[in-house]
């Protein structure tokens, strides 16, 4: 049987070590394996991997298992691991002094060593807890073939572990892969084990959302990522597809310049918390398809907890505006990217009803990142409304950048050395307790600084024939079609 | 008149225009005999072109033939259905149009243009194949050395722009003259071109004549073309004619005041020095016209009685003129 | 002293040719309309020019004018050379020389009044100081050219041909120029109109003591009007003359055939014609020699070498044929 | 055509597509946004790691520099590499570019094939019924907003009717070879009827989508010059030639009409390859348009860059084609 | 049709324009326009709701006719709850706007840059006639693309980054148009009798040049405000909570399925607003353009 995935975007291309995309890796990774993957409720397990034994806080081994091997037929062995992983974090790893856009990925990897014919030893240059939940996102590749076929070919062709192998990519329109029948099994500890179950699989990529519903419900494709929230009772009603969800890891929240002429007094930032309904724009808009948030971090993140809220109260954010000095309250802009525009108008309508007059100005991502990402320098506008991605569901890869002094993703200009030290002993700290506590404080303060706005985790949801048995989502938006049949 | 190959009785056309209903051509007889040439003159907008239209049938919206009777060769033309009507153009009637430049399709060569005439009338030629097409060559490339267009065979695949002025209204002869008509309308054939180019033409019409024996009709608003080619005249005045007779005689003795205003305005060396006495005033509208003498504003000798419809009166054995002076001259 | 004064004036046109031509040293294409002409016209009188379509007749009126900037040469008018002056002098000039063109319905800008259109020269000049004043210069001259007042507001697209024209002249004759170009003002009128304007532009002259080179390529016209007559041949003036002697004595061929191809009236009977092949060479590739001699009954083959020079055949007449001491006459009667 | 024409011809092109090189260039260029924060998105990186990718991309050099890097390299037909696709954006646009061309060349057909005929009929049935159902029809064709024309017929056809698919160029039953990139001639050569159905049925609705304004407008031009040429002497002298009513319709008029058909037609397809974006977003057609449009907000220079040049050289030869065609109709008018 | 008598002072343009008025189709297409124009103006006396008040509880309401409407929301909400209907009577204003600024830049430029290259030639040409083949070289909307991300988002920059190009094609019909006219032997009168370059340029050859720039100017405001829709649909339109009708359709599309008339409706408007300029503009080349006027 076939299975149609009706897909936002097509791949850039196949080289698991060359892109950086979220969507590319979705689709490479059911031709690829990587050492390690995540079962359904994101739990990293060992998939290439038999097992994983951290030998001190800056070494990893991995035991491989045997048997595994490449849609060419040969076997995979410890050398490809290397291969794979020096490709990666190497500067000039690639060849021809190209380093691979995902090195960043990979941490501070110093190096990765054969201990035996079945181990491989990562060794980190400092401490980073994150490693295992990193990996799964890194696929082994073929250290024969990549030589032989070079990376122009392994851009336009694969030969992974997976299991589908590829057998046609019309680009810009489909992917079609049809099962690898020497496939060793995927993860042992997610079941089932074995091939997969469908003969096809097929990646049509249409951009178009509502393009998308449509082809879910004339029957053409039979998994639906991306599927809009004001969709979902549609599709629901429809007798032959059906919604899955899962819990995202993206957070959406609102930056409001810190530095700026307003948002520098709390009282206007926790005016506005007090201002902003969140149940009723999750219930609304949304459809009901996301959590609420009180701090930076997904309730299904690592070290996530139970945080004050700052209740939706008109009186008491006008009170407070009031008290700021801004009885007659003020005038500010939202920046927002065009696909939240609608999330932003009714977030902006809810502002402006407790005086916080707002008007929404929807950018470009590429200009916004340029106003908003500034590392530091001085920013200009008012309040940005964006999400930041916690594929790792790790706090260190969300927090630090979105609240440390200066860093990447610190659109508010928030500073607070406290928090700063905090956030890197917690970066480094091995033992989960206690780094868990660690970003409950580091929650705490936040929580009393406001910096952010924090509003809501959306679910991702996924449209789907009722023909399709054996799928679910994934948190980290991986369509693994392994364990899919269709009736 | 037994010998006349066309007759022409009350010919109306109108046009129907958005400022009104232009009467273009308002009771028009005509009569071209046999083998003779029959010059038309008039003023730009006096209908000779829309007269000649209609008898071939060939007025467009907005414009259409109100009344009038056009027998051909003992045949009621207007009686005619298209298809009859189109085997009779081309074949038995011929014409050429006022403007050589813009009459020949700049897209076709000439050869395919006097070709296709051929296919359409010639029943003479062989059924199909080779031996029509050599038979079309054969008369083409007589047609233009009849014309006086040398080198016909390499001529015949060049397009009309490649030729001169006088090339092309000469192509265009031929191209009328392909199924040897028995009438040649030709519609000013010389008016864009130069003197010496204009008699080449004219002389080239005369000559045709002669040899096919043919009936031409000359229309021209150059009374010395007419002087000097047609055995009869017709002068026409904002749709009517005003007069007609023997070409001789109408110039050397105009009846009409029309005319003889047109003689005596035209500039001519003898008269270095003297003033000329052009006609005052101008042509009328057409639209609307009241029914009386159409030259009536502009006539020296106008009266009261010019006020009522004027007919055509006979002023001669073979003349006749549309003015009420006709008779007292006489009388 | 002659009011205007002609020495050796070419206006060459340069066809358009591209780089690759212009690189690969192509010859260009030089149309030769106008070549080297010498004339003068006295003040008062009208000089006739004569020719086939296409010899460079208006180029010719047009370059005197510069209108179109001639190549070469020298034009005087009235002592001062025309072809020298700034534009700031050439602005004062042109109100002393005007020009009247062939086509009633081009030259009148469709979207002015009769009132502007006329008034437009004592716009430019400042001849007018208020409006008042203009109108009523304008409506003085188009009453003298036989407009109605009452058609000083209406729109070129409202008149007849022949009135259009008049026009036209009022346009001229506004600044009060002593000179004007005439380019086949009645070509495109009918007879009885044409009439008209010759009377019109004759009586005009006599009232306003003007000076005109009146083209046209009607012998008859010129015969009547002109008191002498150039006569053009691709770009070339082959006879001149006062135009009595021209006509009763023609001396070049061209001349002689130009004159037995015209219709007249009065010749109701057949004549001799002067049958000329061909047409009027492209003046892009002019013939060598005599630039007649293609189409010359009396071409020997000295004709296609020589250039003839101009010679003087009589008062005031000169012709440029190599075989005018011949004294060959191409046209005769033929007997009735 | 002389050769010096061609090389003439060819020589006009050169400050054309320099022209266009520049201003996308500099457009690009100061377009606020840096492709590298772009890419890196939410994830993490050090410093050092994201100079490296700068450098890879070779985004370190000034902007002069980079401009001359990439005229030296066009010039030798290499445009660089897509930031995304890791590959020659040469190649990627070569992989996108059959779908865009043989949508547009099918939406430029069918357009011709009825606005041509359908024009000739308006203007012969000058003022009939016939002339003003065409012409409101036509009126309707340039006025339909084409993105939200699409929507309607896909909900219509696709959706609710359900006789032709959503999306995409061709179902995945049937495997083409592809040989000119072009499914309808790759199915035929294959002799593969049924998948050349299919590919057909998924090109209708983009096709109409894309061609109807096309059609409109040509409708309305043919029966413009239709009309026109109809009142030139020479086709009243075709009728008093006596020749059949067809042949003085189609050999003597429709030959001299069809000339501003041509340049209309020439702007139009010019238009057609670079509006098709919008039709290609909601037929999730892959062509190339969607992946420009795409790449301007990933501010994918190289990409960016090499395909206007391509739409600029096709403008130009489309052109050119228009100037061939117009010797064949007009005789008068030389190369 | 009655005979008109002819007026006295009846300039072409008059008459053009009584042309214009007898065609009964175009007429009524042209009030159409006017209609919308006025709805524009006076939209805030028109439009029965605040267009940018949201009210989530009233998310995707049908229209009035179909179960869940009501006739104080006759055409439903939108997404965010706002009444579809007040929002297209003020998105007229944009979309009219956009349209009328858009042809108005353009048509200025196009016809200054064609006068210049049509009468002055030479480098001026050279110079034009090549910016004009780069220009057309690009693909429109991409250009348009690429300006607005350079410039970023507002209504001005939108009206920036459609008139860049737009200009184009006036000049190009100036320039034809004035190649033409330039040699008519009035323009010729007009400097025998001492007229400057800009007398002729802007006294003489302008005002005849001018009414095949009107027609063009109308058929293109048409393309225009199609234009500036397909740019909200690309993302790049006007800015929330402006409503425009292309950015109504835009983000309606995504409803189509459950709630077709959030898109639907300002896609009616589209088409009839630019329906009834095509109309008008056609009317309008038949009354000026003597060639089509029987
Ligand atoms: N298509 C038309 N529509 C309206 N009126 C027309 C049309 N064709 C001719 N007429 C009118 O018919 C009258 C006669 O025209 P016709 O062409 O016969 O004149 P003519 O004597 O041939 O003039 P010319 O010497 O200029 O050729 C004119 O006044 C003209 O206004
Ligand atoms: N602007 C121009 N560019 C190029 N060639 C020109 C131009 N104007 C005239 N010519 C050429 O110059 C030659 C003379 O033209 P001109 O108009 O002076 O002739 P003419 O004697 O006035 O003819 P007509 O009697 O037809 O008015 C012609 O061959 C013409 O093609
Ligand atoms: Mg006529
Ligand atoms: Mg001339």
């Amino acid at each position: 049987a076939d299975l149609t995935v009706g897909f936002t975007l097509d791949a850039d291309t196949l080289d698991p070590a060359n892109h950086r995309k979220r969507e590319t890796e979705t689709i490479i990774r059911n031709m690829y394996d990587g050492l390690l993957t995540r079962d359904s409720s994101m739990k990293v397990v060992p998939e290439i991997a038999e097992s994983i034994t951290q030998v001190s806080p800056t070494e990893y081994d991995f035991k491989l298992r045997t048997g595994v091997k490449f849609h060419d037929g040969s076997d995979m062995t410890a050398e490809d691991v290397k291969f794979t992983l020096d490709r990666i974090t190497k500067d000039g790893g690639m060849g021809d002094g190209v380093t691979s856009p995902r090195q960043g990925l990979m941490g501070p990897v110093a190096s990765v060593d054969i201990v035996s014919d079945d181990t491989v030893r990562i060794t980190l240059s400092e401490p980073w807890p994150i490693l295992p939940a990193m990996l799964p996102n890194q696929q082994i590749v073929s250290k024969a073939w990549v030589e032989k076929v070079g990376n122009d070919g392994v851009a336009t062709s694969e030969n992974g572990t997976g299991p589908f192998k590829l057998v046609e990519w019309r680009k810009g329109d489909a992917i079609i892969m049809e099962r690898f029948d020497d496939y060793y099994g995927g993860a042992a500890d997610i079941a089932p084990v074995g091939k997969a179950c469908v003969d096809r699989v097929i990646f049509k990529v249409i951009p178009e959302s509502a393009s998308r519903v449509a082809a879910l419900l004339a029957g053409d494709v039979d998994i639906i990522n991306e599927l809009p929230p004001f969709s979902v009772a549609q599709v629901k009603n429809n007798e032959n597809t059906d919604v899955l969800t899962v819990n995202g890891t993206r957070s959406f929240f609102i930056a409001m310049n810190m530095q700026g002429e307003f948002f520098d007094d709390p009282k206007v930032r926790e005016a506005a918390a007090h201002a902003i309904d969140k149940d009723l724009i999750i219930d609304r808009i949304l459809g009901g398809n996301a959590a609420r948030i009180d701090g930076i971090l997904s309730p299904d993140a690592f070290g996530s907890s139970e945080l004050p809220r700052y209740d939706y109260d008109l009186e008491k954010a006008k009170a407070l505006l009031a008290e700021a000095g801004y009885p007659d309250g003020l005038d500010v802009t939202m920046d927002v990217e065009g696909a939240f525009k609608d999330t932003a108008e009714a977030v902006a309508s809810l502002l402006t009803k407790a005086g916080i007059r707002t008007k929404v100005e929807v950018g470009e991502g590429a200009q916004l990142v340029d106003k908003w990402r500034t590392k530091g320098a001085p920013k200009t506008g008012d309040m940005y409304f964006t999400s930041w991605g916690n594929g790792s569901l790790d706090p260190f890869d969300i927090f630090t950048p979105t609240h440390r002094t200066n860093d990447r993703g610190n659109s508010a200009g928030y500073s607070n050395p406290e928090l700063d030290a905090l956030l890197d002993t917690a970066a480094v700290e091995m033992d989960t307790e206690k780094r868990a506590a660690m970003y409950h404080d580091a929650e705490m303060m936040i929580n009393a600084d406001i910096p952010y706005l924090y509003l809501w985790v959306p679910q991702d949801i996924y449209g789907v024939s009722k023909r399709l048995k054996g799928w679910k989502p994934s948190a980290d938006s991986r369509i693994n079609l392994h364990d899919a049949c269709i009736e | 008149m037994k010998d006349a190959l066309l007759e022409v009785r009350g010919l109306r056309t109108v046009f129907e225009t958005r400022a009104g209903r232009v009467c273009a051509v308002d009771g028009v007889d005509v009569e071209v005999r046999r083998g003779e040439c029959l010059g038309i003159v008039g003023e730009s907008g006096s209908g000779k072109s829309v007269t000649f239209s209609s008898v071939m049938g060939l007025v467009k919206s907005p414009g259409h033939i109100e009344s009038g009777t056009v027998v051909f060769d003992g045949r009621d033309l207007r009686g005619l259905t298209p298809r009859e009507m189109r085997a009779v153009r081309g074949r038995d009637i011929a014409m050429t149009m006022q403007d050589a430049l813009t009459a020949l399709n700049p897209a076709l060569t000439v050869g395919e243009q006097i070709a296709e005439v051929l296919e359409a009338h010639d029943e003479t030629l062989p059924a199909r194949g080779a031996a029509r097409r050599t038979a079309i060559r054969n008369t083409s490339v007589e047609m233009l050395g009849l014309v006086g267009i040398p080198s016909a065979e390499t001529r015949l695949k060049q397009y009309p722009h490649e030729f001169s002025g006088g090339m092309r209204q000469r192509i265009m002869i031929a191209i009328a003259l392909a199924c040897r008509p028995k009438l040649l309308i030709a519609d000013e054939p010389t008016t864009a071109l130069d003197v010496t180019i204009q008699a080449q033409v004219l002389e080239l019409i005369s000559d045709i004549r002669a040899r096919l024996g043919m009936s031409v009709a000359l229309i021209t608003h150059d009374l010395g073309v007419v002087a000097e080619h047609c055995d009869r005249v017709m002068v026409m005045y904002a749709g009517q004619v005003v007069e007609e007779g023997p070409t001789a005689e109408v110039i050397g003795a105009p009846k009409h005041p029309y005319t003889q205003g047109l003689l005596a305005s035209i500039p001519r060396p003898g008269l270095r020095g003297q003033p000329i006495h052009p006609i005052e005033g101008q042509v009328p509208d057409l639209i609307g016209l009241p029914p009386q003498c159409r030259f009536y504003s502009r006539c020296a000798h106008r009266r009261d009685a010019c006020l009522t419809p004027v007919e055509m009166r006979q002023a001669g054995p073979q003349r006749r003129a549309r003015c009420i002076l006709i008779g007292e001259d006489e009388a | 002293m002659s009011l205007l004064k002609v020495e050796g004036l070419s206006k060459h046109y340069e066809g358009r040719d591209g780089i690759f031509d212009r690189i690969t040293g192509r010859e260009k294409t030089v149309v030769r309309a106008v070549n080297d002409i010498d004339l003068t016209v006295e003040k008062g009188e009208i000089l006739g020019l004569i020719g086939e379509s296409g010899c460079g007749k208006s180029t010719l009126g047009r370059a005197i004018l510069r209108l179109h900037e001639p190549t070469k040469g020298r034009v005087t008018f009235d002592g001062a050379e025309v072809t020298a002056l700034d534009p700031a002098q050439m602005k004062a000039m042109r109100r002393r020389m005007q020009i009247i063109f062939q086509d009633p319905y081009a030259s009148l800008n469709p979207r002015r009044t009769v009132a502007e259109i006329v008034g437009l020269p004592l716009r430019l000049h400042g001849l007018a100081k208020t409006d008042a004043e203009a109108r009523e210069k304008v409506a003085a001259i188009c009453a003298r050219v036989g407009l109605k007042p009452g058609q000083l507001d209406r729109y070129p697209h409202q008149f007849s041909g022949g009135q259009r024209q008049r026009i036209g002249i009022a346009r001229a004759l506004v600044s009060h120029p002593e000179f004007i170009v005439c380019d086949e003002p009645v070509s495109a009128l009918d007879v009885s109109i044409q009439a008209q304007i010759i009377a019109l532009l004759l009586e005009l002259k006599r009232e306003m003591g003007l000076t005109y080179l009146f083209i046209s390529h009607d012998i008859s016209v010129i015969g009547y009007l002109a008191d002498r007559v150039a006569v053009m041949y691709l770009g070339e003036i082959v006879e001149m003359g006062p135009v009595e002697e021209v006509l009763a004595n023609p001396r070049h061929p061209y001349t002689q055939s130009l004159m037995s191809a015209v219709p007249e009236v009065d010749h109701a009977g057949r004549r001799k014609r002067v049958r000329l092949t061909g047409d009027l060479p492209s003046p892009l590739r002019p013939p060598s020699g005599c630039k007649f001699h293609t189409r010359c009954p009396l071409a020997t083959d000295a004709c296609g070498k020589i250039v003839p020079k101009t010679e003087t055949v009589g008062p005031g007449h000169t012709a440029a044929c190599l075989r005018l001491a011949e004294n060959l006459s191409l046209l005769e009667e033929v007997p009735a | 055509m002389s050769l010096s024409k061609l090389l003439e011809r060819i020589a006009q092109l050169l400050p054309v597509l320099l022209g266009v090189s520049v201003i996308v260039f500099v457009m690009m260029a100061l377009t606020p946004g840096d492709p590298v924060q772009i890419m890196i998105g939410d994830q993490s990186i050090t410093p050092e790691q994201e100079a490296e990718l700068r450098r890879g991309l070779g985004l370190d050099r000034p902007m002069i520099e980079r401009f001359f890097i990439f005229l030296g390299n066009a010039v030798q037909f290499d445009f660089g590499e897509s930031f995304y696709h890791r590959r020659p954006v040469g190649d990627v646009i070569a992989e996108r570019l059959p779908a865009t061309i043989e949508l547009s060349l099918v939406a430029l057909i069918v357009a011709l094939v009825t606005a041509i005929p359908l024009g000739v009929l308006a203007a012969i049935r000058k003022n009939s019924i016939f002339d003003r159902i065409a012409t409101v029809g036509s009126l309707l064709g340039v006025s339909l907003p084409g993105f939200w024309f699409g929507i309607l017929l896909l909900m219509l056809f696709a959706v609710h009717l359900h006789i032709l698919p959503v999306s995409g160029r061709i179902g995945f039953d049937a495997e083409v070879r592809m040989v000119t990139g072009f499914l309808l001639i790759d199915t035929l050569l294959a002799g593969n009827l049924r998948a050349f159905g299919d590919a057909l049925a998924h090109l209708i609705l983009p096709a109409i989508t894309l061609g109807l304004p096309m059609t409109a407008i040509l409708m309305r031009v043919t029966r413009t010059s239709m009309l026109e040429v109809l009142r030139q002497d020479y086709v009243t002298f075709a009728d008093a030639k006596g020749l059949s009513r067809r042949r003085v319709l189609f050999r003597h008029a429709l030959k001299n009409a069809l000339i501003p058909t041509v340049s209309v037609a020439a702007i139009e397809t010019g238009s057609l390859l670079g509006g098709n974006m919008i039709v290609e977003t909601v037929f999730g057609w892959p062509g190339l348009g969607r992946l420009v449009v795409e790449s301007i907000f990933l501010r994918n220079y190289p990409l960016v860059q090499a395909a206007v040049l391509f739409y600029a050289v096709t403008y130009v030869l489309l052109n050119f084609i228009a100037d061939l065609l117009y010797t064949v109709l007009n005789p008068r008018v030389k190369l | 049709m009655t005979a008109d008598t002819p007026v006295a002072s009846e300039s072409i343009f008059r008459r053009n324009l009584s042309n214009f008025a007898a065609n009964r189709l175009a007429m009524a297409c042209a009030l159409i326009v006017v209609l919308f124009a006025v709805m524009a103006v006076f939209a805030p006396w028109i439009a029965p709701h605040d267009p940018n008040e949201t009210d989530l509880f009233r998310r995707l309401q049908p229209p009035a006719w179909i179960a869940g409407g009501e006739w104080s929301f006759l055409l439903g909400c939108d997404a965010l709850g706002r009444d579809i209907l007040s929002r297209i009577i003020y998105g007229a204003r944009i979309s009219i706007f956009i349209g009328l600024a858009v042809i108005f830049v353009a048509t200025t430029v196009g016809i200054l840059a064609g006068l210049a290259a049509g009468y002055l030639r030479g480098w001026v040409d050279i110079l034009i006639s090549r910016l004009v083949d780069i220009l057309l070289g690009f693909p429109y909307l991409i250009f348009a693309i690429g300006l607005m991300a350079m410039m970023g988002p507002g209504l001005w920059n939108i009206i920036l980054a459609l008139a860049y190009k737009e200009w184009v094609i006036p000049a190009r019909v100036v320039r034809g148009e004035t190649l033409v006219t330039r040699e008519l032997e009035y323009v010729e009168a007009a400097r025998a009798l001492g007229a400057s370059r800009w007398h002729i340029m802007l006294r003489e050859i302008l005002p005849n040049v001018l009414s095949p720039v009107i027609v063009v100017a109308t058929i293109r405001m048409a393309h225009v405000i199609i234009l500036e829709a397909s740019l909200s649909f690309l993302g790049l339109g006007v800015q929330p909570p402006t409503a425009s009708w292309g950015s109504m359709v835009s983000d309606g599309r995504a409803f189509i399925l459950e709630a077709w008339w959030v898109s639907t409706f300002p896609g009616l408007a589209i088409l009839l607003l630019v329906l009834a300029i095509n109309v008008t503009s056609q009317g309008l080349r038949d009354a000026f353009d003597p060639r089509f006027s029987e």
